[in-house]
């Protein structure tokens, strides 16, 4: 009896395991599928479980049944003193047979199992052949996601945008290292194999978020590279798309300064341009490069664009919700949410610890980036935040004018005023002086106003190249006149 | 007293040691060819020159290969005429088997220092990469081999205890030298390996004490039972040599006869 | 017909009945060549001259071993000269590989002893070439299909 | 014999040593078994808490009890415990303990190889685990997949510990290796052909080729790793053309032989146990070893289905998909065989057959999740996923695990003359099975359900949090269930020799000699007439019956001489030759000068060939 009592509890408890576990479908479920290609992957995995089922019950209990029936029993014989003696069985060794039916058998079923699977490989490889699929690039960074529409121009991060009933390709690329799209209710996971590109597709039938995470083991902070991919009918996700391209309100604050100084080596924000993609690729590629070759002084690195991030759901790689109190904890202390962030590492502004930078001055880049909204799109909510009364500044001279803009447009944050003293970039200390013989053909004032709308042009020696954000092209040319009278006056 | 276990019972009828020794070599087999599938597998994939129709120089190579050969035949005359009872001439061939392999890993240290000073080590291109350490593991086992079959030729051949000194201690100089030169030429390149001295010093180390130890028990042990246990050493030897010379026979063919044109990847 | 191939086999390969590698120790354990074909004889007088160049204990003559060396050399400056002769083209791959597993067969048939040894041997160490042989073959294959 | 003179530098054990050093020099194959045993159940425990650790970080969501780098380190660091310093020297203690007795052979045919092994794989596994100590363990999992493993991004020293670490273990099982098989070859008993070799001995010599042909591929993908880490070259760099997928190939071509590595002895086990418990021979005796052959062969052409999500291409992975399928065929002849070997049997439970039954059981369930994802679709919701560590949790310890206490319990009379106690081992057999299957059913759900494989954390909102803590929960039950057993095997130590020398009944030759067998084990060799041969020695009327062989020796029965069996003297050389070699290896982990205990490893390295080489010749 004490030998029956364990096999019950662990049948027992084989049974209440199961019965847990077995909760209701959640949103990362493989089960729940959104999409011809989910549906016909848990189709063959049903197909496969039922067959499997059958076996277990079989196997298992040819084996229970010849524990329990085939017991030695030393059990006394009725009537008598005597016992059943302990004698040999039948020596059996074999029956060649049955060996030839468990190994046609089994190879039978395989081959059920195999044909279908074939089948199924071959559909979800490509798209419909009919159908229209859109193309989407999807790039695994450590440890963000990058989405790229390279039709339509766009780039963004760690939110898909797709439309429903519509087959996307996706061509999954890296940089870095392998990382695994994976979107459990829309298809089954794809590699981002760093120096070759691999192509999957999806498609989801119904509006909605779906959560997706990066599925291949890939460093410090891999269980907390998720994304979302958000599924809109056609006309919405046409919004949207118009959306991306259409600029935001202008935008002067404070926040805009400090975002220019510190975040803009790194983060593109202007990806609503004409021409804008073309450059944020090679941006991207810049911004790897300096990282990789140049990892001791580096301070950049591939990041997420920010265009729009207003109008994300998500921060910091689908970790929290996109409120202000959030983004201000993220900018304060990013291994508060992410532990291991290359943002955190390599940023000058961080270095390892926490942002450099006050308070309110985080706040003000929280507010700025909250505040980086389509023109038009709806009003986002910003933890309750009133609009600010920007107060109408008058300049008397040009000079004056453009020491605000050297302050307020993030100037500063790079290039000070004292002799001898850089911040990033060379100090502004007698910049009039030493300005008319850096490039032949340019005086003084043509020099500096190309330096500040196109930096790479001319680099002064001992800096490095593309560090200067190439966005001040987007001032009007009285601010550019301004600034460069300013610069003038600096001795 | 009946002793080695392994002489009583004996499935097959092959010595213990012949059969590991050919199972080591069926391993082997898949250690270079781990080494040959990596360098075909990367064929033409280099990104930057210096390119395999650059660099490669096949006549050398072939009159390398052709030595390589004919190391092989001498280790096979030396086997055969040992096993026949000639000791002293099967000690010659061994020794010459010996000084042809050294040739060998004169051409092999010539072509990695001529490598290096046109631009290409294993820092370079995945072709230097592979290339540099799939023939360095070739050459590893030459050396080794080098050195068994010196100890082997001047158990017999050296008479006096200064002749085997005299004689170790030559060719193991030429092997230093030979590492030092392609230390300082190719691999010195690499920034974790100090220099070529403190190598040099280790091999005199390792050699020497080797060496000089080996042959001090060697001449206390002129039995008929030594020689004997010699006699299946030096044909295990001679196994472990031809297969160094079959390994390099497929890195020729692989490496110089159908990659030499190789150029820059058409991408 | 399978008669037939088995008996050219067992005369290529020199099997004796009881399948080891083995020379048959004296001519007349050859199987008879068959008269009608017409390589029959030369197979019988060259199988007669290597059993005088190779003993009966498995250890070849050392002009055996320098013929073996001959034509070792003589491989090795054939490929050398053919890698030079430009029409080969895409042929010149399988022209070396052929070449090249030759010499390698001959090295370790002769040299390695194995085609008097104990097949045990042989088994060991093909198990080990063949598979290499396949990985390389197959890495090719996987490494080379771009999807 | 001549007597040498030795030189006093290299001096030689006495002929019986005693106390410490009587186990550091010896050459005894049993005692070397012994100590396989004793250090791989250390670093089972060892594996085991770093189990637990994992199981506490993730019994809730946002778990802080470990940072993601630490984390990291631990589920590496159990991954590779587990492999290659528990299962496969687990494995090893068996193979040293039983291939001598089984095959009727007074000791492996190069004894002092075998020693080197040893020592070769102790040091090996300390080096892995000295990075602990200097805070920089590995932390790019077992698989260390490129360019995860490059410098650029792991600049530490962690993955260096594990390729130099790895290389020694290597070294250890390549000489491991050469020495099992040169002996099941050549050492066995007159009159034991192959075909009546016991499975066990079968499945030792299938894992053995196994081993012998898988470690070199890995030994290359190390050195090129550690080339890439060390000395700048690009094997598996993409930004320099190298190939980070030719790293995952190189990595499953032995990864996959290894699986059969580890699970193939227990099967061995398994064939064992259950003919001696249920007094039958084992059922299509060549139909088990074919099929085991069978699977060590198919073995080699499947690596691919852990890559199925790499994008090979629809062709490769149908191809895959379909051999990784056809070794279902030979696994299920092997689970029927067993079924049919305990079929109108005359069975007694005893925890080793119970251990052995468990086995089928769970390596059924195993199986049948490997079968869901052998098709790459279904394999591409599963891949990397907790289904997945379920998969392999149901394969390498509701297999291997539970196959090797079974041969614990089946040989530890054998091994000390005393059994371990029955019904403390019932209750060990229980609460393992159940905390076993606690902690691993349900990770089944969780894969499905959409957790993925090696993240230190995981949010609220995902519905994973119950399964998770019932895992936890089990994982406590199993830790629990290893405490009975050591409690267990010091209960047992205490008492009296109880076991005779053939206390199950058994059939193979290990039973016909004392318990514990005497240094030389057998008087004399035996001469082997029928599979099973001490079986039908006791019951020759059973013989007629029979048709495991029968027909007698085809081979000419030797002469045996009967004096006083002279074994190999101990020697102090083994030891110090694994132990320079690994320091040599360790020297070369870039640490503030590391080149000079490089050095000294190899001094030690050096004096040990060299006594090594004094060895006298006819031991």
């Amino acid at each position: 009896m004490t030998s029956k009592l364990p096999k019950y509890l662990a049948l027992f408890s084989l049974v209440w395991v199961f019965i847990i576990s077995c909760s209701p479908q959640h949103q990362q479920s493989t089960f729940a599928n959104a999409g011809p290609v989910a549906q016909q992957q848990s189709n063959l995995y049903y197909l496969m479980f039922w067959i499997a089922a059958l076996i277990f019950v079989l196997v298992q209990g040819a084996l229970i049944f010849a524990l329990l029936n085939f017991r030695r029993r030393e059990k006394p014989i009725p009537g008598s003193d005597f016992t059943v003696p302990d004698i040999p069985p039948k020596q059996v060794h074999g029956n060649t047979k049955l060996e030839i039916i468990w190994t046609i058998i089994p190879a039978l079923i395989l081959i059920v199992i195999a044909v279908p699977t074939v089948q199924t490989i071959y559909d979800t490889y490509q798209p419909p052949e009919d159908s229209d699929p859109l193309e989407v690039v999807a790039m695994g960074h450590q440890w963000w996601w990058e989405f790229r529409y390279p039709d339509e121009g766009i780039v963004t991060a760690n939110e898909l945008f797709i439309p429903t009933d519509r087959p996307i390709r996706i061509t999954l690329q890296s940089q870095d290292v392998i990382h695994s799209f994976w979107v459990p209710q829309a298809a089954g996971k794809k590699d981002t194999v760093p120096g070759n590109t691999n192509v999957m597709w999806l498609q989801i039938d119904e509006p909605g978020n779906y959560s997706g995470q990066c599925a291949e083991f890939c460093g410090v902070a891999h269980a907390r590279m998720r994304f979302r991919v958000i599924a809109e009918e056609e006309a919405d996700f046409n919004t949207w798309m118009d959306a991306m391209k259409t600029p935001p309100k202008m935008d002067t604050s404070d926040g805009y300064g400090l975002f220019l100084a510190h975040c803009s080596m790194c983060h593109s924000i202007d990806s609503y341009n004409e021409g804008s993609y073309e450059k944020e690729l090679t941006m991207q590629d810049e911004r790897w490069d300096d990282w990789y070759f140049n990892q001791e002084e580096s301070v950049r690195v591939s990041a997420p664009n920010l265009t729009h991030l207003g109008i994300r759901s998500m921060l910091a790689a689908g970790q929290k919700d996109m409120t202000k109190e959030n983004l201000i904890t993220w900018i304060k202390d990013p291994s508060e949410f992410k532990q291991g962030t290359r943002m955190q590492s390599v940023a000058s502004v961080y270095k390892g610890g926490p942002a450099k930078l006050e308070d309110h001055e985080i706040e003000a880049i929280a507010d700025y980036l909250l505040a980086q909204i389509p023109d038009g799109w709806g009003v986002v909510k910003t933890g309750g935040e009133t609009e600010e009364e920007v107060e109408a500044v008058v300049w008397n001279t040009p000079e004056e004018h453009g020491e605000y803009l050297f302050v307020n447009q993030g100037c500063a944050g790079c290039h000070s005023l004292n002799e001898e003293e850089v911040i990033v970039g060379p100090s502004m200390y007698g910049l009039y002086d030493r300005s008319g013989d850096k490039v032949p053909g340019l005086s003084a004032e043509e020099y500096i106003y190309q330096s500040i709308v196109y930096p790479n042009e001319y680099i002064v020696e001992g800096y490095p190249a593309n560090v200067m954000p190439q966005i001040f092209i987007n001032l009007s040319e009285e601010e550019l006149q301004a600034l460069v009278s300013y610069l003038k006056t600096i001795e | 007293m009946s002793t080695a276990i392994e002489e009583h019972v004996n499935s097959t009828g092959v010595d213990n040691k012949k059969l590991m020794m050919w199972i080591f070599l069926g391993s082997d087999c898949l250690f270079f060819g781990s080494f040959i599938s990596t360098y075909l597998v990367y064929r033409n994939r280099s990104l930057a020159g210096p390119y395999p129709n650059e660099i490669l120089d096949i006549p050398i190579t072939t009159v390398s290969t052709f030595v390589l050969l004919m190391s092989s035949l001498a280790m096979v005359l030396a086997v055969s005429y040992v096993q026949r009872g000639s000791q002293v001439i099967g000690r010659y061939w061994t020794l010459a088997t010996a000084l042809l392999g050294l040739v060998f890993m004169g051409f092999q240290v010539y072509e990695f220092s001529h490598f290096a000073h046109l631009g290409l080590t294993p820092r370079t291109n995945i072709f230097g990469s592979t290339f540099f350490v799939m023939t360095g593991f070739h050459g590893g086992h030459v050396t080794f081999g080098v050195i068994w079959l010196v100890i082997f030729a001047i158990s017999r051949l050296a008479e006096s205890l200064k002749q085997k000194l005299l004689i170790i201690g030559s060719v193991f100089s030429v092997i230093i030298a030979m590492a030092g030169t392609m230390m300082t030429h190719t691999l010195d390149v690499i920034p974790n390996i100090p220099s070529a001295v403190a190598y040099s010093v280790f091999g005199i180390g390792l050699i020497g004490t080797i060496g000089s130890l080996y042959l001090l028990k060697t001449s206390d042990t002129q039995n008929i039972e030594s020689i004997k246990k010699e006699e299946g050493n030096l044909e295990l030897a001679g196994l472990y040599w031809h297969f160094v010379d079959i390994v390099w026979i497929v890195i020729f063919t692989v490496v110089y006869l159908i990659s030499a044109n190789d150029g820059a990847p058409l991408l | 017909m399978k008669k037939l191939f088995r008996n050219i086999w067992n005369q290529f390969l020199g099997h004796s009945t009881d399948g080891y590698f083995r020379v048959p120790d004296t001519p007349q354990d050859l199987p008879e060549p068959e008269n009608d074909t017409p390589w029959a004889g030369t197979l019988k007088l060259s199988m007669e001259k290597f059993n005088k160049l190779t003993r009966k204990n498995g250890h070849g003559t050392p002009a055996f071993y320098a013929i073996v060396g001959l034509i070792l050399a003589v491989i090795t400056l054939v490929e050398f000269l053919i890698f030079y002769v430009e029409s080969l083209g895409v042929l010149l791959i399988p022209i070396m590989l052929i070449l090249s597993l030759m010499k390698f067969v001959i090295v370790v048939a002769f040299f390695m002893h194995l085609r008097f040894d104990n097949k045990l041997f042989t088994y060991l160490f093909f198990a080990g070439f063949i598979l290499a042989a396949v990985i390389a073959v197959a890495l090719l294959v996987l490494l080379a299909i771009k999807p | 014999m001549t007597t040498i003179s030795y030189p006093t530098l290299i001096p030689r054990p006495k002929e019986y040593v005693s106390g410490v050093w009587s186990w550091l020099t010896t050459v005894d194959h049993k005692k070397i078994g012994t100590m396989y045993g004793v250090i791989a159940f250390f670093w089972f425990l060892v594996g085991g808490i770093e189990a637990l650790l994992i199981r506490i970080q993730l019994s809730g969501p946002e778990g802080k009890f470990l940072t993601p780098e630490v984390y990291n380190q631990v589920f590496t660091m159990h991954g590779t415990t587990m492999i290659f310093l528990v299962v496969m020297p687990l494995s090893a203690a068996f193979f040293n303990w039983m291939v001598p007795l089984m095959i009727g052979a007074r000791d492996v045919a190069f004894p002092r190889l075998n020693a080197f092994s040893l020592w070769a794989f102790l040091f090996g596994g300390i080096l892995l685990n000295i990075s602990w100590f200097t805070g920089e363990a590995p932390n790019a999992g077992w698989f260390a997949y490129a360019p995860n493993t490059e410098v650029p991004f792991n600049p530490k020293n962690g993955v260096t510990y594990w390729i130099l670490g790895l290389q020694v273990l290597g070294i250890a099982s390549l000489a491991a290796g050469f020495n099992f098989l040169t002996t099941i070859i050549n050492m066995r008993a007159p009159g034991m052909t192959f075909m009546k070799l016991p499975v066990f001995i079968w499945m030792t010599a299938v894992v053995n080729v196994l081993i012998v042909l898988a470690f070199p591929v890995i030994t290359v993908a190390l050195i090129q790793l550690q080339f890439d880490r060390l000395y700048g070259t690009h094997f598996f760099n993409p930004v320099m053309g190298g190939d980070p997928v030719m790293w995952q190939h190189m990595f499953w071509l032995f990864g996959h032989p290894e699986v059969y590595i580890l699970i193939l002895p227990a099967m061995g086990i398994v064939s064992e146990v259950l003919p001696t418990f249920s007094k039958k021979p084992i059922f299509g005796y060549p139909f088990i070893v074919f099929s085991g052959i069978g699977i060590g062969f198919l073995g080699w052409f499947v690596w691919s289905h852990h890559m199925f999500t790499v994008g090979l291409g629809p062709a490769a992975n149908a191809a895959f998909s379909i051999s990784t399928m056809l070794i279902a065929v030979p696994t299920g002849v092997k689970i029927f065989n067993w079924i049919g070997t305990l079929w109108g049997g005359s069975i007694r439970a005893t925890p080793a057959l119970l251990f052995s039954i468990a086995f089928i059981g769970m390596f059924v369930i195993g199986g049948l999740s490997g079968v869901t994802h052998a098709a790459p679709p279904s394999d591409a919701q599963q891949q990397d996923t907790y289904y997945v560590v379920a998969h392999f949790h149901y394969v390498l310890f509701g297999g291997a695990l539970l196959g090797l206490w079974s041969g614990i319990y089946y040989w530890w009379p054998k091994f000390t003359g005393k059994f371990l106690n029955e019904k403390i081992g019932y209750l060990h057999f229980t609460v393992v099975l159940i905390g076993f299957n606690i902690t691993f059913f349900p990770m089944h759900w969780l894969g499905l359900d959409g957790m993925p494989r090696r993240i230190a954390t995981y949010p609220e909102s995902m519905g994973w949090e119950v399964s998770n803590l019932v895992a936890s929960l089990g994982s406590f039950i199993l830790g629990f269930g290893v405490l009975i057993f050591i409690y267990n095997v010091i209960y047992s130590r205490k008492g009296p020799k109880n076991a005779g020398n053939d206390p199950w009944d058994g059939r193979t030759l290990e039973w016909s000699i004392p318990s514990p067998p005497p240094h030389y084990n057998f008087e004399t060799i035996p001469e082997v007439k029928y599979r099973d041969d001490f079986w039908y020695k006791k019951y020759p009327e059973l013989a007629n019956e029979s048709h495991g062989g029968g027909s007698g020796s085809e081979e000419d029965s030797h002469g045996e001489s009967h004096s006083e069996p002279h074994m190999p003297d101990p020697s102090y050389y083994p030891l110090f030759l694994g132990l320079g070699m690994s320091i040599m290896i360790g020297g070369f982990i870039p640490f503030t000068g590391h080149w000079i205990v490089c050095g000294v490893g190899l001094a030690i390295f050096i004096w040990s060939f060299l006594g090594w080489c004094y060895e006298p010749v006819n031991d």
